[in-house]
């Protein structure tokens, strides 16, 4: 019988640590079936703007409607590739400059389907999750992020 | 009988309007609605953003239904 | 003035930790240029074999050439992909099932470059650096390795 | 003058020729190298695998230099 998957929450105070990632991988030893995992990590970089250079993100989200669509996005990605595992854990507020805000984490037997879903993955949740990013600035201003 | 509609906003769209949450009377599709909010808040004339209906995004000719919640979502930037 | 590279160790006695991975991302803190990581993760599966079951890859390799091997791989994708930085860690010696034998980890200002670069990365290291993995079985036998 | 190579076996080749190191007197090309090898190990004769000289791979009709590394390399099986 296939297992039965919910909505989880994807979402995490501030910055995501390399700590808690290496708990995430070390959570993986036992599942002696998987051959190959892929993880994404967004990092906020320290742009420069007309209006000042970029010190931190705030991030905000539509949060529901992002959890259900984040639950879709996994659904279609499950139904895609053979996948043993996958997790999507995104900031919410603030998170400074050199910090991670993104961690997609895919795992199968074989690499290939591994790395294509986590591809896929950040591409779909950039583009269809309901999340903003504002840019603070060392001016004291901020400006909105533009994905591209 | 007036149908009132819950309007969240986010993002620019909120800095915009100055609130994250209102409450108005249904003006019946979200074309009606861009057209109200655009003579409410003339900072949201050349402002893009969309729609979600219940948590569904929707397009301009949609109705919205009896004590919707409508969402004003300027285009995303996650990541 | 470009930066010269010159070989570097990729060997790691044993099994890649958790631990060091988390080390390895949060080095990166201070590049503040960098806005996306790709990471690839071997992990060792418990295969059945005809001949018993998977518990451990003993892996040897010509290490000179595959240092030297790798360099030019190195050279070759930082030529093709605007990367900020690259690294390859792979095991010698014995890797239990379910411990990581591989970490590839590219970072880029933007997510395509190094996504792209880690999936190019890792499948000339399967294809080109003289490593073999011994399998070794629940059956004190063992097999080697074919990479597919 | 004999010249002699010396010859790395690793992984499988290493296995079935039962060492690691060698020394040959230099049969002249790859390809000559790799009939001695399959006349003098007949575990070998199933079996795949290519050549580096002083850690560069080359195919069967390369001459072998004096005093050169020679390595006998099956599959890689690396990751």
């Amino acid at each position: 019988m296939d297992k039965v998957r919910t909505p989880k929450n994807i979402f995490v105070q501030g910055a995501i640590s390399p700590d808690a990632i290496a708990k995430s991988i070390a959570n993986h030893s036992g599942k002696t079936d998987i051959g190959g995992h892929s993880i994404f990590l967004g990092q906020v970089r320290a742009d420069e703007k007309p209006e000042g250079k970029v010190v931190a993100i705030d991030y905000t989200a539509y949060e529901e409607m992002a959890l259900e669509k984040a639950f879709e996005i996994r659904e279609a990605i499950f139904a895609k590739y053979p996948l043993t595992c996958m997790h999507i854990y995104h900031s919410l507020g603030e998170v400074k400059v050199g910090e991670l805000c993104l961690f997609v984490f895919t795992s199968s037997k074989h690499r290939k389907a591994a790395m294509d879903a986590c591809d896929e993955l950040v591409e779909r949740i950039k583009a269809e999750l309901p999340v903003w990013g504002k840019e603070i600035l060392d001016t004291e201003g901020h400006v909105w992020k533009v994905n591209v | 009988m007036k149908q009132v509609i819950h309007l969240k906003a986010f993002g620019m769209i909120a800095e915009k309007i100055g609130t994250a949450e209102l409450e108005l009377e249904n003006p019946g599709t979200l074309a009606a609605l861009g057209e109200t909010l655009r003579g409410r808040f003339p900072d949201l004339q050349s402002a893009k953003f969309g729609f979600a209906i219940n948590k569904k995004l929707l397009q301009g000719d949609a109705e919205i239904p009896a004590g919707a919640e409508v969402a004003l979502l300027p285009p995303f930037s996650g990541g």
